[in-house]
């Protein structure tokens, strides 16, 4: 069947909820409302205000209560309309989430799962379009994870709030009603996927495309484009943001000699910045027959007009032509 | 001179450790008339954005002022041009209050390049330095303390004793309950900034009502040791009258006060949202029948002045031209779509002026910007 | 059995929106020893810090609760073991009456892999989550909506209408300003948690006293439509007193209360902080002459019961030795030093048992430890 | 003469207070108190109440306070006690501070500085040691500053407090009471150094060590000893994190060949992580004769007890031993 990522989240939350009581779901518009993208439907029907709570407009306040909540073994599902109001609450998840379970030598889970649309949306300009991922990333204690199809939004959703850790999972506002196909597997209330495992969306040969959330279809699509130029391009699902699966890019690497990392976010320190440094430090560097390329965000504030807004974002061309120099570059010998 | 009206407004105050002002006003048909040609001005643009929402010219998150527009007239009418003001993404019509056109509005909804901020900010995000209007704030709850700021500046630049120009920061109710809010009252009272919390109760936020989000729906009261006052916001003179007293307490350096505006918002929260599943169609129509801003100075004019129907009418139709010209004019611009308009402004000089960057890169980077 | 004791304390209470407690509490000699000794052995643990403190064995910040005693003391003797209790960086001596030891506590200080968290947490940072203790958290006003939460898993767990364990929160005069409470404080009044808002006012945070830093100095006032209670933070009874009637009014479902100790710190903010820049040592002596909660217990002691001077002072000197003897074996241990140490208990399984990460980048990167 | 680094930013503040009204100091402590650390040591005493003022521990409230009074033209100095507690007002910072001159498209200046203590100190433990440079040098409509010296730290806070737009100040907390030589040219209220500017603490020839705050002490001592061993390290202080200098690191790159990027805070989407990616996409990759290093800080929160915050820092010998490493290794060559 196909299913659209609202539902495929929704089904996770669902079956995680109805298999264990321990599992809530607080935020803000998230029962009576239906959630703000809907994502949380039919939820508040089914499981009633005891485990579906609608919270006033308080993001370090009820961040930190689904924080607390999970210190007492809750398994708390804590939605943020949009990560860029998770700033109000970013102390909440970083020092009282994220850094317990080592502060307290590991007297203390804190099995819980903050989540909600991530990065840039349409038309909602600079306050609403910011790309969280490098940050959460950068912090060890928290896991982050960053679906793009269904069978991604099901089983990594699933897996995160089964995980005794904290996991912020970033979704994506313009996939939510994208369908894509949900196999007999995945409709299962058994399947889940592994956190910090890395997914290979379509094999190549020529050159390894490392991306994450919306950017893998972008990915996908510039493959096919440049198959039809005769380049063969892998595409890698990040999945995880962290733990970040080194090996699967190192070894696509290895295997295509060539790597271009694409993201949705600003350029400076974000993830793409961080596969740059993962090759520089491994041996994948010596098969490379290019220097990592990047695709980012634009370095600017987002814009709310249309052709600014596209300005800056990756388009598919900017892909393209990212392949297209590491594929025509060839390494300076140096030895 | 012109003839002085005198309208009474009993029960539209209610105080908090305080004196409730005299619930009554002066006014003069020509001042009617300017409020309602102001708010259905603003009524207006409001129904055009919805109209050009659904014809798909305007974008993204749409908050609509309609139901509310008495409390945009009325707190301008009570404050000065020095005095000034910072509200959330449901800006459209303060934004029109302080200097701003119908058409800047609708074409940087239409994220034209001729829009109020260039195509920049869209909806959220109209600000006018120079008629003292600071936003347009889109995160819910931070324009206070960022409110709060501009009443220490007010103070700071005032010489000690003197009657200080206030600040104003507009929130809603769902807003009220944000913890920053608690923070800057607190210095605010600490600090004695002449600062007034504005709330505009429209008794929801979003799909949640007051009695849902607050455990003190009293919001005139939320400044606990701080006075407050609740005014009826539907009445633009009441508005007026009661901001003119707060404003004369808080300019003086008695600290801060917390308003309570009665109000109520016609549209759903914002486009996506049509407004009728956590409130009954019937609350709604009794609002417009028996609250609504426009109707009240419509019915003033009829009733203590020699205006006519066909007079108002005649306004009417006149309002709505102008808006309907306005967006035409609106639709006829062009977006910013140059690479100096995408990377400018993002860094200013001490004139504001844009200062180019040394290197702003781009989704390409071969195609990144220099200096 | 035991002859009981009566002994009023009135004016210890003053309530808002709400009963006061009777100002009167029944115990007896045992009792009244044991809470002397848990205070004392507090006194001399916090004393024995800034020792070592010093003597450099102990460093970073640290922040002791001498003065503060019969908080601790108080609360833990009204709530039952199943409540929940988080609080700040001034965690030593909570640490203690929630399971914890004189040695874990001040091994911990001294950073050995055989103090309470293994060295991983120092003075900021005690656990016992066996014990229902969550902290030992060092960012000021964060442990509260935290606790909130802990309050929400109790209700949440408790079948509708029965006595919930309740949770409690405790904080200082300096954190009640921060809006991430009032925050918890609208939710857990809206959702009628079993939360106690409880607030150490020791009349300064840091070098700033509570006139600065507040506008409103009634802390047990601030959950506006919320009920407090002050109570007198330096006398065991009425802290006990008083957290039982609080405790009773939440856990059966009422709502959160606020409650307000009036206290004192003896030391400094932290090591680095003498105290005596914006306080004199006037107040200090004063405080310590007439309001110290050990010397309170003592003289009931003395006064009510057999207990002799002599008795009193045999225990100070066990405890003295004990003390001392648990700072001896504090100090032999030895630092984590191992890499294991080091990347372990990052991420645990649901058991809470550590999983080894698949890759820890080390500073040196060929060093970095892979599962 | 030698100054101390809080002496030198206490020089930095008073005198720009003394020449502008609108400059003015607010934070926790900062007043009577005389700062946590003592940074505004005096200034109470000289400019009163009404320009040096004392906050209640609300940093969202305060940080939105300044950033407001920076709209209507003053020159805020915003101190957080240590930038951990930024968190709470980050928010304030990104969305509210550095965003709104583009959304305003240019109708307003935001001239106020974020300053205080960033990073690791000694002893604090997991909640208190987090450094935020990557964070927010990835925002774009901020500038962030990391001073090393004494020079360094009067120059750039003076610039800061100049500059009409955001400036993030991450001073460290550890070099507050070094002393550093302060040149005549530096003593006078005229002295600026330039924002977006790196500065070459110490010519080198064989390798360039790039970082910033206390690292570059660190760097400063790695080529001593590399000096010894014959190897001549370059010492690039970056000084600014945004703008980033890349023409400086690409310019050392070209003249050394090889290259170790230092940092203090956690490794992944850090500072070396985007010098890698900034030498991965410009011409000084060419140049490179072996892979970019990276020193950071170990990938865990920051424990208590002494040894493992040792272990979790860089120490010089990382440096010596990544710098070896490169010098030791030569380019595979492809061609
Ligand atoms: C911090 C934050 N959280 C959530 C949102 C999403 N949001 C935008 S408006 C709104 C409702 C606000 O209601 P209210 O304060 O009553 O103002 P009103 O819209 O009624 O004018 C919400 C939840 C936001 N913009 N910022
Ligand atoms: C958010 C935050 N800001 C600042 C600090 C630094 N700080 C630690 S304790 C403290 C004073 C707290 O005073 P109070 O709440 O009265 O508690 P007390 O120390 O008196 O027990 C400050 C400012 C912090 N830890 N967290
Ligand atoms: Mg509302
Ligand atoms: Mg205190």
């Amino acid at each position: 069947v196909d299913v659209t990522i609202r539902e495929a989240l929704n089904m996770a939350m669902d079956e995680e909820m109805e298999a264990d009581d321990a599992v809530f779901v607080m935020g803000e518009e998230v029962a009576q409302y239906q959630g703000a993208y809907k994502v949380t439907k039919g939820l508040f029907q089914k499981y009633g205000e005891r485990r579906v709570i609608d919270t006033p407009i308080t993001e370090m306040g009820f961040a930190g209560i689904c924080t607390g909540a999970a210190y007492k073994d809750l398994k708390p599902v804590c939605e943020f309309m949009t990560f860029n109001f998770a700033m109000q609450a970013i102390d909440q998840i970083v020092n009282s989430a994220a850094k317990q379970a080592y502060m307290s030598n590991g007297d203390m889970n804190v099995p819980i799962v903050f989540r909600g649309p991530n990065g840039a949306a349409a038309g909602v300009a600079a306050q609403h379009s910011q790309c969280f991922a490098s940050w959460f990333s950068q912090c060890p204690g928290l896991k982050v994870v960053a679906p793009y199809n269904a069978e991604d939004a099901k089983g990594l959703l699933k897996a995160a709030i089964r995980d005794p850790n904290p996991v912020v999972f970033l979704e994506n506002e313009l996939l939510y009603g994208t369908s894509f196909p949900l196999s007999d597997e995945a409709q299962s209330k058994d399947f889940v996927l592994p956190l910090g495992k890395a997914h290979i969306e379509r094999e190549g040969t020529d050159v390894t495309l490392v991306t994450f959330s919306k950017m893998v279809g972008y990915c996908l699509d510039a493959a096919e484009e440049l198959a039809a130029q005769g380049i063969s391009a892998e595409v890698l699902n990040l999945r995880s943001l962290r733990p970040l699966d080194r090996d699967a890019i190192i070894n696509s690497v290895k295997k295509t000699n060539r790597l271009v990392a694409v993201e949705e976010g600003w350029p400076q320190c974000g993830i793409a910045a961080e596969i740059c440094a993962v090759v520089m430090e491994s041996d994948a560097f010596d098969y490379l027959d290019a220097p990592v390329e990047r695709v980012t965000g634009a370095d600017v504030p987002m814009a709310y007009a249309i052709p600014l807004e596209k300005m800056s974002l990756p388009q598919v061309e900017d892909i393209v032509a990212a392949v297209s120099r590491t594929t025509e570059r060839k390494m300076y010998g140096v030895a | 001179s012109e003839a002085s009206i005198t309208v009474d407004f009993p029960g539209a105050y209610t105080a908090h450790l305080g004196d409730e002002p005299a619930a009554t006003a002066e006014t003069n048909k020509t001042e009617l008339l300017e409020y309602f040609k102001t708010m259905y001005t603003m009524r207006r643009m409001e129904i055009t954005c919805d109209n050009e929402y659904k014809a798909r010219t305007i974008r993204g998150f749409c908050h609509l002022y309609d139901g509310q527009e008495a409390i945009g007239t009325g707190v301008q009418a009570a404050l000065s041009p020095e005095d000034s003001w910072i509200t959330s993404y449901r800006c459209h019509c303060i934004a029109l209050a302080r200097g701003g056109t119908v058409e800047g509005v609708l074409a940087e909804l239409m994220g034209q390049s001729h829009g109020q901020t260039g195509g920049k900010g869209g909806s959220m995000h109209f600000y006018n330095k120079e008629h003292n209007f600071f936003g347009g704030q889109g995160i819910v709850g931070a324009q206070v303390p960022v409110g709060t700021g501009l009443a220490f500046a007010n103070k700071y630049k005032t010489p000690l004793g003197e009657p200080m120009p206030v600040a104003i920061g507009c929130y809603g109710d769902g807003a009220a309950n944000q913890g920053q809010i608690w923070e800057s009252m607190n210095m605010a009272a600490l600090w004695k900034l002449p600062m007034i919390f504005c709330i505009e109760n429209n008794q929801y936020g979003m799909g949640t009502s007051i009695s849902r989000s607050s455990c003190n729906n009293d919001y005139y009261t939320m400044g606990n040791v701080i006075p407050g006052l609740k005014m009826d916001g539907m009445n633009v003179l009441s508005v007026r009258e009661g901001m003119k007293h707060v404003r004369d307490y808080v300019s003086q350096g008695n600290g801060p006060m917390v308003v309570e505006m009665s109000t109520y918002r016609y549209h759903g929260h914002s486009m996506s949202d049509p407004g009728t599943t956590y409130r009954n169609r019937d609350e709604i129509a009794a609002m417009r029948q028996t609250r609504d801003p426009i109707e009240f100075v419509k019915n003033l004019l009829l009733e203590h002045t020699d205006a006519t129907e066909d007079e108002l009418k005649a306004i009417e139709k006149d309002v709505r031209a102008e808006v309907a010209a306005a967006c035409d004019r609106a639709k006829a611009g062009s977006p910013p779509s140059s690479i100096d308009e995408l990377v400018g402004n993002i860094y200013l000089d001490a004139e504001g002026k844009d200062v180019p960057q040394p290197y702003i890169r781009m989704p390409d980077y071969e195609k990144s910007i220099r200096a």
